[in-house]
């Protein structure tokens, strides 16, 4: 038990996020080939607009069925300014951010008047919206053909981001600013205010948290995160089509999401890593894939509602309360100054990221 | 398709099979083994199409296994065909080309859609690999990438001659009415054109759903209250012969175009026969055809598969394998890329009969294969005449 | 007036498929992302009935209403009840673990194929210059019929009265003593009943693929979202609505984007009334 | 302190609420009771905001609050708790709380982008709310804990305290001993009393009668939405009118 304690100590120390960092920079080089690097790369930009979901409906606790639709407007974005109107890919692709944000943020106020079933199936229909005008507004989108010959992120001359390896580096470079700033949030008043409104509307409201502008400001914020992604996305793949506004997608996204745990910090990346890495060490098993997800999904929620990471913070909150209650009982029987004053604030920060 | 008996233990062993030949390349690249690889749909809602294409590529690969494989210089190599499914994603197809090229050192890769294609090219000529496309959207071959083979013939070339039947059988009003996916969109693109510079009018124009439409009776009472000759469809087989039946339900007393992807033959069987396709313009299966080339193929098909008759995919792809290794015999490599793509041209005229049913002979600069297919007109009384291209074209 | 017959064909089935939603969503608040694989597997086991064993038509819609009302009863049993208390997010989730299942099952065992299922009547029927396919016709009145038939069980039986006391007051029928499981399966065993018969009677008219149920669902929902979630008349209202205009629009606008219709419909009248057309009181 | 005038909400054509006057004087426990659906958790939802009344007016400390939203007359000082108490299980007691002076605070997402001295501040100065609050509750013991372990009475001490860590003026408690024993009962309402002691006014809706009698100060009696009587305890207990509504209804209400 204390083996097991002292590692997950050290899971929670800022060590191991240097870890996770420098082993997420030497990665390329311990990769066997190019095609490891290039799925982590994708990996991460799809952990990108998981952390986006994660906000709105891991914090905020509004599950999102658009949020694959919002990660199509930010590649659609991005592709038509570069492609259909020649502007630079970075422009393009501040400019994929600021609509995904401004989409989302008119979906947001016709949406987000609607409550937990409404809200989920009002998405829903969202991005079945937003995937039919991709497919059907031809002048804008190319419609069911797709958008060929997208540019790869400039590089100014100094780096070429067609090859995979500075790609990876670009797409880690974005995903760590996301988790920083996800972290940030989540850890601070507003992210409280988000995680007041996910227990229930009218205690957040008795608290004096504005519903409706904490409840906008977190969907907006999961736009952009899947605006940027897909514009990331993009410039990866640099074709697109109607499919990537597929419903599926949410559905994936929700998958990562629930494998690694909704509303934890690191949640998000372990599931999407983890489940990418499945999916392409069980390529064979394709066809079969969702049949083993489906049941996951089902058993997920019944028996580990809170993913991997949500259930390891859980059981870490539970060991450190015991912790610190012995601490307090033998402090008491030996009349010495309790030693634990280190574990208080590592705990809480525990308990901040659920 | 619906003969596709396929029950659920002979999908496993299939799937243990390939797995597992996939397990064994992966482990030891063998000196005399050269790894092709394939990404396209598996699973999903594409996968049936995805298979028989993939199909295609298995029968050639075990035929040539089968006879101890084949010499280039002094070397005898067999064909490890390796198939990761992409579900139809460009993405996919993309993480599936690098992974073939890097962990199966994979010379050539096929797929069957333009979206793979297209994502492929993103890096082909870099990763030098050559994409073998089995797609007949034109613009696969047209941005100049030197590194794409397309497999089928594009559609361009059925334009005039189905204009020309078309008039001729029944008049000059069209109606569109396919479906709206790309391949469909490519098609009206290009089509429409053509009708209108043949001295035609276009009197409405509505493309329906064909796959997820709950309905077609809307969409195609809309276009016949323009009146027109003739109706443009097409999309998949089965609901293109609905839209057909619906057609005819609803009064339309004119003649389709039915765009390549259908095939009539396919369509008969669901609506019964030629009767309710007369005046039509379309293009059949293989079976039909009386090449003999085509008739051996269909002939080797049938044994191997309890006279099941061979899809366009399965035939357009088993001629496209053989085409890569005759190349590969060229060019006197199977590694460098380049070199077998310019070996192409010397394939296709050293190509054995019987592995190209289609009678293909040429390729074009840019990566085109270019053939001279049969078209079938539906005369009255539900007979069906074929005619090359060429012919049509010339009288 | 073919447009009229056309919206009354699509409305019959979507205010068909909207009930079994309705219901669900009416007594355990469930919305049910699974009801439209429901509607696929109908289809599906009326499909092999009829091909693979030769059956009836008829024999085969009560074989798949059957196996669905089980199927629709398990997911019940197995997966919603044990989330009775779980937040309001999880129900779903799983609901989308189920319809995701239940498409890769179907899928693996008959593939990705398009199939046509067979139908006895597939004469016309010419009336006032209108064409009508006998199947058509067979929609409409099997359909409505159904419904009728659904109404009498609701008002005229015990069980049917309980649903309807649970469905408008949770708490108040548990209080006095309704048995909340039995009702729940019950409920789950009809919108499986209902799923399967629309499929039946729908899928001759139109192919039979793992994915069929996608579009319908979605529908479906605006639907009752529009008839107010866990209101009968909504769900056939707003069936019909949504047929007429999809009919109408489909006709005088574009095919093209007929399936846009139903949902900017919602996106209007949601913008302008969040609580639905038809809800009344507090939600 | 707060002044009800002519208060009705009506569903549809039933009224939940119907024409109560009242005045609540600051520093007092104000009790209400009645019936189960008497209309005492609506009268609550239109005081807190929840609802807005069909007709009449709130005014609280002079100013009119009616129909207000309910997040704007939390920061006027109204606080509520509710019959379930709904907190987050999965983290700690003392973070549960936190949130609670949030809206005293004015940081936004900038301030978090940057980590602003103000957010720093703001910060610190919830924590230590929130601590004080915890003290003040009793629960200070327990603040590390993860609150799905905590017992049903340190629950309620917690809402107590997420009400009070808003710094109200007023607070309304919806059924605050429901579910808890006798004894635990007696501690929660010395807990009341500590509260009006340092400056805070408690208004609540309770159906243990004894407590109710020993507690409150004045008491309103509803019946079908209708106030039938308002006075303190002993007036209540012998008025003739609230006996007969108490008899007259068959639940279980006067336990």
């Amino acid at each position: 038990m204390n083996a097991l304690q002292k590692i997950s100590d050290f899971f929670m120390t800022p060590a191991m996020k240097l870890i996770m960092i420098v082993a997420a920079l030497l990665f390329p080089f311990v990769a066997g080939n190019e095609y490891q690097i290039y799925v982590m790369a994708l990996a991460f930009v799809w952990a990108i607009a998981v952390y986006g979901m994660n906000i709105i409906t891991g914090l905020c606790g509004q599950l999102n069925l658009a949020h694959g639709g919002f990660f199509a407007i930010g590649a659609y974005t991005l592709a038509i300014l570069t492609v259909d109107h020649g502007w630079p890919f970075w422009w393009a692709f501040v400019a994929a951010g600021v609509s995904g944000a401004l989409l989302g943020f008119l979906a947001g106020v016709v949406s987000l008047r609607l409550k937990e079933h409404y809200f989920a199936i009002f998405t829903l229909c969202v991005g079945f919206i937003i995937y039919l005008l991709i497919d059907k507004w031809e002048e804008l989108t190319h419609g069911a053909l797709g958008i060929i010959n997208i540019p790869a992120p400039s590089g100014f001359g100094l780096v070429d981001f067609t090859e995979t390896t500075p790609f990876y580096y670009l797409a880690l470079v974005f995903m760590v600013l996301s988790i920083w700033l996800a972290a940030r949030i989540a850890n601070s008043l507003l992210g409280r205010s988000f995680r007041a409104i996910r227990i229930s509307d009218e205690l957040a409201a008795s608290l004096g948290i504005n519903l409706m502008r904490n409840k906008v400001l977190a969907f907006v914020l999961s736009t952009t995160y899947a605006s940027v992604a897909g514009a990331l996305y993009a410039g990866m793949v640099r074709f697109i089509g109607p499919a990537e506004a597929d419903v599926v997608h949410t559905f994936d996204m929700i998958t990562f999401l629930l494998v690694g745990g909704i509303g934890t910090l690191m949640g998000p990346l372990f599931g999407t890593l983890a489940i990418t890495w499945l999916t392409q060490s069980l390529q064979f098993l394709e066809e079969y894939r969702m049949i083993v997800f489906g049941p996951l999904l089902v058993v997920l929620v019944i028996f580990f509602p809170r993913g991997v990471v949500g259930t390891f913070l859980t059981w870490r909150g539970r060991r450190l309360a015991a912790v610190q209650e012995t601490a307090k009982k033998e402090s008491a029987s030996e009349k010495k100054p309790q030693p634990n004053k280190a574990v208080t604030p590592r705990n809480q920060e525990a308990g901040n990221h659920a | 398709m619906s003969n596709g008996k396929n029950t659920l233990v002979k999908r496993f062993c299939r799937l243990a099979c390939a797995s597992a030949i996939a397990l064994a390349a992966s482990g030891v690249q063998a000196a005399e083994t050269v790894t092709i690889g394939f990404t396209g749909p598996l699973s999903g809602g594409a996968a049936l199409y995805g298979q028989n294409t993939l199909e295609g590529l298995q029968m050639a690969a075990r035929e040539i296994n089968n006879k101890g494989g084949f010499k280039v210089g002094d070397e005898t190599y067999e064909i490890n065909l390796v198939s990761l499914d992409d579900k139809y994603a460009p993405s996919q197809a993309a993480v599936n080309g690098k992974r073939l090229v890097q962990q199966y050192n994979a010379p050539v890769i096929f797929t069957p859609h333009s979206g793979g294609t297209f994502a492929l090219q993103a890096f082909n000529q870099r990763d030098d690999f050559l994409v073998m496309s089995y797609t007949s959207v034109p613009t696969v071959t047209e941005k100049g990438n030197e590194l794409t083979v397309r497999i089928p013939p594009t559609f361009t070339g059925y334009m005039k001659p189905f204009t020309k039947i078309a008039m001729a059988e029944n008049g000059k009003k069209v109606a569109i009415a396919n479906a709206t996916h790309d391949y469909a969109k490519y098609w009206t693109k290009a089509f429409v054109p053509t009708w209108e510079a043949m001295g035609g009018t276009v009197v409405a124009d509505n493309p329906m759903d064909y796959n997820k439409s709950a309905d077609f009776y809307t969409g195609v009472s809309k276009v016949l209250a323009e009146k027109p000759d003739v109706l443009f469809i097409g999309g998949a087989s089965e609901p293109t012969a609905l839209v057909a039946k619906q057609a005819r339900q609803l009064g339309f007393k004119g003649g389709f175009v039915i765009m390549d992807q259908a095939k009539m033959g396919e369509m008969s069987k669901i609506i019964g026969g030629y009767k309710m396709l007369e005046g039509s313009v379309g293009v059949v299966p293989l079976t039909m055809y009386e090449e003999q080339g085509a008739k051996d193929f269909v002939a080797k098909y049938h044994k191997q598969n309890d006279g099941k008759d061979p899809t366009t995919e399965v035939a357009y792809n088993y001629f496209a394998m053989h085409t890569v290794i005759q190349a590969m015999k060229e060019a006197g490599t199977v590694a460098d890329s380049k070199a077998i793509r310019a070996a192409m041209g010397d394939a296709l005229k050293n190509l054995a009969e019987e592995h190209n049913p289609y009678g293909v002979t040429e390729i074009d600069a840019k990566g085109g294969m270019m053939a001279d297919p049969n078209i079938a007109t539906v005369k009255k009384g539900g007979t069906v005449e074929l005619q090359r291209i060429s012919e049509v074209l010339g009288e | 007036m073919q447009q009229v017959l056309n919206g009354l064909t699509l409305g019959s089935i979507y205010g068909l498929v909207a009930l079994g939603l309705t219901l669900v969503y009416g007594i355990l608040h469930v919305p049910n992302f699974a009801h439209g694989a429901l509607y696929m597997v109908g289809a599906y086991v009326s499909y092999v009935i009829m091909v693979d064993f030769g059956a009836n038509y008829w024999l085969a819609m009560l074989g798949a209403a059957g196996a669905v009302a089980l199927l629709a009863v398990l997911c019940e049993r197995l997966v919603f009840n044990p989330l009775r208390h779980a937040p309001p997010i999880h129900d779903k989730i799983a609901a989308i673990g189920i319809m995701l299942f239940l498409e890769a099952l179907v899928q693996m065992h008959w593939g990705a194929e398009f199939r046509r299922m067979p139908t006895p009547y597939t004469g016309i029927v010419e009336f006032a210059g209108l064409t009508m396919p006998a199947q058509r016709i067979l929609i409409i009145v099997g359909a409505f019929s159904l419904m009728a038939v659904l109404h009498l069980f609701l008002k005229k039986t015990m069980t049917g009265s309980t649903i309807v006391a649970m469905a408008q007051n949770r708490e108040g029928a548990f209080l006095v003593g309704i048995d909340a499981n039995r009702v729940a399966m019950m409920t789950f065993a009809i919108s499986g009943v209902l799923a399967a018969v629309g499929a039946t009677l729908f899928a001759p008219i139109n192919l039979v693929y793992p994915a069929m149920g996608h579009l319908l669902i979605m529908k479906a929902f605006v639907i009752i979202i529009l008839g107010g979630m866990g209101s009968i008349p909504g769900a056939i209202v707003g069936g019909l609505i949504i047929g007429f205009a999809e009919a109408f629009g489909g006709f005088y606008i574009s095919t093209d984007y007929k399936d846009i219709i139903a949902f900017a419909l919602l996106v209007v009248i949601l913008s302008i009334k969040p609580t639905g057309l038809f809800t009344k009181g507090v939600r | 302190m707060l002044k009800i005038n002519n208060l009705t909400k009506r569903f549809g054509g039933l009224a939940a609420v119907n024409n109560v006057s009242i005045e609540f004087e600051a520093n007092k426990i104000n009790a209400i009771i009645g019936p189960n659906g008497a209309g005492k958790s609506t009268f609550f939802n239109l005081v807190a905001g929840a609802m807005a009344p069909t007709e009449g007016s709130i005014e609280y400390q002079g100013m009119d609050i009616t129909g207000m939203a309910c997040d704007r007359i939390a920061r006027l000082g109204i606080a509520r708790t509710f019959q379930t108490t709904s907190l987050f299980d999965e983290s700690t007691v003392l973070d549960n709380l936190i949130v609670g002076h949030r809206l005293r605070t004015q940081s936004r997402l900038w301030d978090v982008i940057i980590n602003s001295k103000r957010l720093r501040d703001e910060e610190k100065k919830c924590r230590s709310r929130a601590q004080e609050v915890l003290d003040f509750v009793g629960l200070s013991h327990i603040g590390h804990r993860i609150t799905a372990d905590i017992s049903q009475e340190e629950k309620k001490r917690v809402a107590f305290a997420l009400a009070l860590a808003t710094d109200p003026e007023l607070v309304l408690l919806d059924e605050p001993a429901g579910g808890i024993n006798p004894e635990e009962t007696e501690n929660l309402a010395s807990l009341i009393r500590k509260m009006v002691e340092h400056g805070v006014t408690v208004c609540l809706i309770e159906h243990k009668m004894d407590m109710i009698m020993s507690l409150a100060d004045k008491i309103m009696v509803l019946d079908h939405g209708e106030k039938i009587a308002e006075g303190t305890p002993e007036q209540i207990r012998n008025n003739p009118v609230v006996i007969e509504a108490y008899l007259g209804s068959d639940d279980d209400a006067a336990a």
